[in-house]
């Protein structure tokens, strides 16, 4: 648990530093990150040998206090959490592109690891709320470092996250006052359906859903992750979003009563299926290349909320590994993609798909990692993607009756596929390239490549990933 | 009828009394405004819960005022906001001319 | 039949909620605003009634007080616009929509009127070994010192959020003698008052929170009236004062980590001094950073 | 004697409110700022100070009257300064017609 806490620990102490010192050093912020992911990995180490620690904080057990938990889910999660950021910062400091040169970005950066790092080891309903908050307010401090252009969506997107807040506290607070404690280990102890328990759900997963912008209250986010600077996108997308959906999984999979779970988990594989298809269409029509790799995130998070929706539609406890699997091979792919996307943008000098014409001359090596963290992102073997689809698709093709909804998922990889392909084919029309504003900066083109190698990479990792993912589930 | 319970009510509209005017007004301002107001009402609830027993509830307490202040924090930052906006916005029709 | 209580109640909640809905809805944005601040203050009775005080005495300093400050300024540079009217049938169904989404609510709040009640029994139990004699204390200081500290953190991720803004372009008025005079008076009462509010904490009602946002409203009535310099987060002593609260916490936290307690366990023999120690430069925090968020400008905050 | 008090302070109490509801018919109907800030400070001065003197002659110690005489004492002032700063920016404005006043109340 120490290690834990010191990954928690050291990009909280490196933001205060910064902050003090008024250093826009990005060299800091990679080491801390590099800290952090050795720290966090001996902690995934150390929960694979010894089991799940907790930690009652202050000494006062719950349901007095708030307890941390460290599973192998919040040790992974912390892992890729700061593989994350490590990878986005090495590209912030070294791209001439990233937008991030001389500013804040740093220390944001380093709270919105320490946020996420503290929401994945609590378990308290009320300290996620400040933690939902946390992540909000930085989500939107960094995207308007990109200038007034993006005030507008940054406003609407803050006063949205704040009332999805109020929407998931008052779920809370009708939980605290028909069970009395704030827990989510205690309240699955407690809890039944009644009424009081179905509206505090309602609530609470309404205000997660609109964070976490899973369909259909997803209309906030291609504007918000599109107008900011392309690192922080790179961060929104892979790692916002998913603090929230941690919140839901943990609610549904944990807590809610097994007649509460049940026809909530077709509304919920139903809006999946919905997303992949509305997302996946919004990302073909898009004319900007970064709306086209937003909407591909909305469309993404509908497999994991197909995979949540069917775990609590047949409490099959090995979906929740297909969750966390997509949400880790999209978070390194969409990191992938959104630098790719932004170094093109940058150096090619226009947001319209239509000015990659011929992208896999001026720029093969971004090119090509678009391309990678696409293939990961339509599920081709052997990526990440791959892997977390597999593990989704065994189960609804183990019996007929399921087949539609395989059907489904068969619709969303070909959606993913067209957008995927849209821009791949446009970069292969080498006829009448178009030209670039500026050099190519191919280390930065390498960088953008990195976190989509990671992703094909964890497919040769797949057998323990699946093994502990399965596991978590109590 | 306990007053206990006229206020979880009473919490309960002005909540959704928030809400309604988040989706329905148009100028920043007010839907700041509005969501001051589903938070006061989600406040409302937390201490009318806190009232019930003989002693009212700490812990209660202790929530809301964690949320007050994340309240006016985001109050603050959200206002800031919707002031750089209506400034730049203006700029680009003619040079900004300081208000008052 | 009803009593005097009963009455006092149900004429408070009324109140409240027709005030809300024309601060809402009132055509003057500058009405709707008085209106809001009227609000809050009719909620800190409202809190004061319902047996709280330390939320009353926050809500009249930082909800009515602060906001209304932050509104009125919003208002004098965002100006008022005249908000298009939506077509009655998306009101119509806005309101029935409305209507059941209410009687969900009251259905699940109803039977609320009763229910356990394990932690208030638990902080009265453990309160002789928190440190302080006031429950609410303990608790945000001892029981739940987790929340606190990261509530401090969101207080200081508004106020970078606000530094990443361009500058707005805004003037400052110029005070009035009268104005002057008068803060004079009254931004030393806020200190001697603020101060009473952190050691009145520690056994009732008050605490960092309520002292830090009045310390703020003085330091942001002594700027009106121009008697301070600009605000500047590129000072040190600025930067030292906004970091202050997170860093002691911090310190503390990783300390009792580090020296075999535990995080954020404090030894029982220092809890008190160290909960004394976390408010102070809390309650500094809280101070510096209110007040950057008020008044605090790009021109002012940034390179 | 506690009766003589008991009523003495009930008739403070009465008059108390009604210079609050008065002072508030003032704000909403007289016709201009300078009328309604002269009813809504007199409201605050004297109703406040009625209210005080009521509730002084029922409090149980000389603690607590001293509190309440604070009390009264700065809302006078910060409602004296208050009135007067209204009154001047009223005063500016009627000087300067042109600059439109979007923010009067109706």
């Amino acid at each position: 648990m120490t290690l834990a806490l010191a990954s928690l620990l050291i990009p909280l102490a490196t933001a205060l530093l910064l902050l003090f010192l008024r250093s826009r050093a990005g060299a800091w912020v990679i080491i801390a990150s590099l800290l952090s992911l050795i720290v966090a990995g001996l902690a995934l180490a150390e929960v694979v040998a010894h089991g799940t620690q907790t930690l009652a904080i202050g000494g006062w057990d719950t349901p007095l206090g708030i307890r941390f938990e460290l599973n192998l889910l919040s040790a992974l999660l912390l892992t890729f959490t700061a593989l994350v950021h490590l990878l986005v910062a090495v590209y912030a400091e070294r791209s001439r592109h990233s937008q991030t040169r001389d500013t804040d970005y740093w220390p944001l950066s380093c709270l919105l690891h320490g946020s996420l790092a503290a929401l994945w080891l609590s378990r308290d309903l009320f300290n996620w709320y400040v933690t939902l908050e946390l992540l909000g307010l930085v989500a939107v401090a960094m995207i308007i470092i990109s200038g007034p252009k993006a005030y507008g969506p940054a406003l609407r997107y803050l006063l949205l996250s704040l009332a999805a807040s109020l929407c998931y506290l008052l779920g809370v607070a009708l939980l605290y006052g028909r069970y009395g404690v704030l827990d989510i280990d205690l309240l699955a102890t407690m809890i039944d359906a009644n009424h009081t328990t179905r509206l505090a759900l309602l609530l609470m997963t309404l205000g997660l859903m609109l964070k976490a912008a899973l369909w259909p209250l997803h209309l906030w986010l291609p504007a918000a992750h599109a107008s900011a600077p392309t690192a922080v996108s790179a961060l929104l997308s892979a790692l916002v979003v998913k603090g929230p959906l941690f919140i839901l999984w943990m609610l549904w999979s944990r807590m809610a009563p097994v007649e509460v779970a049940q026809p909530a988990g077709l509304l919920f594989a139903l809006a999946g299926i919905v997303a992949l298809l509305a997302g996946g269409w919004a990302a073909l029509r898009t004319p900007f290349l970064k709306t086209l790799v937003a909407y591909s995130t909305v469309a993404q998070l509908g497999y994991a909320l197909l995979a949540l929706g069917l775990l609590l539609r047949w409490q099959q406890t090995e979906l929740s590994a297909a969750l966390w699997l997509f949400v880790l091979a999209h978070g390194l792919a969409k990191v992938s993609m959104f630098l790719a996307a932004g170094e093109m943008q940058a150096t090619l000098g226009s947001k319209r798909v239509s000015s990659l014409k011929g992208a896999t001359q001026t720029m093969p090596i971004a090119m090509f990692a678009f391309a990678v963290a696409g293939g990961s992102l339509i599920g081709l073997p052997p990526s990440g993607g791959f892997v977390a689809k597999w593990v989704l698709l065994q189960p609804l093709l183990a019996d007929p009756v399921h087949w539609p909804w395989a059907l489904g998922v068969l619709l969303g990889t070909l959606a993913s596929a067209a957008y995927v392909f849209r821009v791949v084919a446009l970069a292969f029309d080498r006829a009448d390239p178009n030209p670039p504003n500026y050099n190519p900066d191919a280390f930065a083109q390498w960088l953008a490549l990195l976190p989509a190698l990671v992703v094909w990479g964890m497919a040769l990792y797949s057998e323990p990933l699946i093994l502990w993912l399965t596991e978590v589930n109590r | 009828m306990s007053s206990t319970l006229i206020f979880l009510c009473a919490g309960s509209v002005l909540w959704l009394m928030g809400l309604h005017g988040l989706a329905r007004l148009h100028h920043p301002i007010r839907r700041i405004m509005a969501i001051n107001i589903m938070g006061s009402g989600t406040f409302m609830v937390m201490i009318a819960l806190a009232n019930r027993g003989e002693h009212s509830d700490p812990v209660l307490h202790a929530l809301v005022v964690t949320g007050l202040v994340v309240a006016v924090s985001a109050t603050a930052f959200a206002l800031r906001l919707a002031v750089a906006i209506s400034a730049h916005k203006s700029g680009k029709q003619q040079a900004p001319e300081p208000n008052e | 039949m009803l009593s005097l209580e009963l009455l006092f109640d149900i004429t408070l909640s009324v109140l409240l909620l027709i005030l809300a809905g024309t601060a809402l809805h009132v055509r003057h944005l500058y009405t709707g605003i008085v209106l809001f601040v009227a609000f809050g203050l009719l909620l800190a009775i409202t809190w004061a009634r319902l047996g709280a005080p330390d939320l009353a005495l926050a809500e009249a300093a930082i909800g009515a007080g602060l906001t209304g400050v932050l509104l009125l300024a919003a208002l004098a540079r965002i100006g008022p616009e005249p908000p298009p009217r939506r077509p009655p049938a998306r009101a119509l169904s806005a309101g029935v929509l409305g209507v059941l989404v209410l009687i969900l609510l009251i259905r699940a709040v109803l039977p609320l009127e009763q229910g356990p009640q394990p932690l208030p029994g638990l902080v009265s139990a453990h309160l002789d070994t928190s440190g302080v004699s006031h429950p609410v204390t303990a608790v945000l200081l001892n029981f739940r010192a987790w929340d606190t500290l990261l509530e401090l953190v969101v207080l200081l991720l508004a106020v970078l959020g606000v530094r990443q803004l361009q500058p707005a372009g805004y003037k400052q008025a110029h005070a009035w003698t009268l104005l002057r005079a008068w803060s004079r008076i009254l931004a030393p009462l806020s200190v001697i008052i603020a101060g009473y509010l952190l050691w009145r904490g520690s056994h009732a009602p008050g605490g960092a929170f309520q002292a830090g946002a009045l310390l703020a409203a003085g330091i942001v009535l002594l700027r009106l009236a121009g008697l301070l310099p600009v605000l500047r987060w590129d000072d040190w002593p600025m930067r030292a004062l906004v970091l202050m609260g997170i860093v002691v916490f911090l310190g503390i936290a990783a300390a009792g980590a580090w020296l075999g307690s535990g995080w954020l366990n404090y030894p029982p023999q220092w809890s008190g001094n160290l909960i004394l120690l976390i408010e102070v430069a809390a309650t500094l925090s809280i101070a510096a950073s209110l007040s950057l968020l008020v008044i605090g400008e790009r021109e002012e905050l940034g390179t | 004697m506690t009766d003589l008090l008991a009523w003495l302070s009930g008739i403070a109490l009465v008059f108390g409110c009604f210079f609050f509801v008065a002072g508030t018919l003032g704000l909403l109907r007289f016709p201009d700022v300078y009328s309604r800030l002269h009813a809504v400070t007199k409201a605050d001065t004297l109703g406040l100070g009625l209210v005080v003197l009521g509730l002084s002659l029922r409090a149980e110690s000389w603690h607590a009257i001293a509190i309440m005489f604070a009390v009264w004492l700065l809302v006078m002032a910060s409602s004296t300064t208050a009135c007067q700063l209204l009154a001047r920016y009223q005063r500016e404005q009627d000087r300067n017609p042109e600059q439109e006043d979007d923010d009067a109340l109706p």
